[in-house]
């Protein structure tokens, strides 16, 4: 299975993804991405921007995993992680998942199970710019419910 | 050892890397007892209000995990990426 | 709701979906992308292409009636469906169901209905080159029983 | 009115379209039983054999559907769209 993991400060591209995954990893049928962006609001309060920070080595190493845990669960031909650090503006993409499968429930699975699972396991941290100053986001027990539900 | 901080508690700590000086190995949880914040407070003080994540050689683990002389230890408020 | 439904001969660009969906859905948080594409063999046997064809007027109906339901069923931004028609090569993408929504669990669901019943619902047909000649598509009975399943 | 055929019933049929003109409206099912096929089965004898879908005016129906004089009627195989 081809797998391609990225954290960078560049935007990314689904039509390159797209094209790297079809190149990569033949030619499967079924394609699922998500783009995560930044909202221009969060609690009610408006967001003027994002800052992007991680945890360089183990943010690489988690993401390994996530992927290494979709390819034992389902059979794919290829996935691509890209995901962004630094100061990023509403609208900005923030993260990639793509996920290459013969069948479509195994991309769809795969591609929402790596979200789920990069949401609770993947060393980043976002800073909000709000009116006032500056503000951690602060992590969601939905979230964690999302990912423990895999585990079921 | 090394130990890192990340995100808010990096800015609550005022630093994002300490070096401390081991002895023999210990554990996590004996380790956030020795780390004093600038308030005076230790991060096992602290983790009792809010929730600290702890990582060892770049894995997540829990107080009970085994940190040795030479470990990279990292502390941190739980993740919010995606 | 922002939506739009496109059958075409064109290629379609993923990224230029995702900028419309931006722009004209607000600055929803989670975006969900499927896209189908031809492989180059069915059956144990090599496909060297694919012709599509549609019921022009029924297709753009049974499309709008599928956003709709999803949009009866989750709270949606924006929904963009494309699907292509004629000649197509292996490699080549055939269809396009992008969501944007706040959650990105919604985004997946929804976007997974519609390809389900897009499968079994939108009235095209694929006809398949192979070595010996050409043979009509069969429709397969997994792809109905997935399409059921929503209506439990 | 007007019958339509699409993918490999039109190719069945010869021709991707037909009109028949109606005294007064039927069902579905009994126009299936009128239309007749170039070896000449009726579209209805052939679905005991094949899935054919069909449509009056673009939507979606079984045999019991009404057929009105006007109506714009399709048959089709399952649809192998996505």
């Amino acid at each position: 299975m081809y797998r391609s993991i990225l954290i960078q400060a560049e935007d990314f591209s689904l039509d390159s993804a797209l094209a790297e995954l079809k190149t990569q990893s033949g030619l499967a049928g079924g394609l699922c991405f998500f783009t995560g962006a930044v909202r221009n609001s969060n609690l009610d309060e408006a967001v003027g921007g994002l800052y992007l920070e991680h945890y360089p080595g183990m943010t690489e190493r988690q993401l390994d995993q996530i992927v290494d845990e979709a390819a034992r669960r389902w059979q794919l031909h290829g996935v691509i992680v890209i995901h962004r650090i630094g100061q990023l503006m509403p609208g900005d993409n923030i993260v990639l998942v793509a996920v290459a499968a013969s069948h479509r429930g195994e991309a769809f699975e795969a591609c929402e199970m790596m979200m789920d699972y990069l949401k609770t396991n993947a060393t980043f941290w976002k800073k909000e710019s709000i009116s006032d100053g500056h503000r951690w986001v602060e992590a969601r027990s939905s979230d964690q419910t999302k990912a423990t539900a895999w585990d079921a | 050892m090394k130990v890192l901080f990340f995100a808010a508690l990096r800015e609550t700590m005022g630093q994002s890397e300490i070096e401390i000086v081991l002895e023999a190995p210990t554990t996590v949880g004996a380790l956030k007892a020795m780390i004093k914040m600038p308030n005076g407070e230790t991060l096992n003080a602290a983790s009792r209000n809010q929730s600290i994540m702890a990582a060892v050689d770049q894995e997540m683990v829990d107080d009970l995990a085994t940190v040795s002389v030479a470990s990279e230890v990292a502390f941190f408020p739980p993740v919010t990426g995606g």
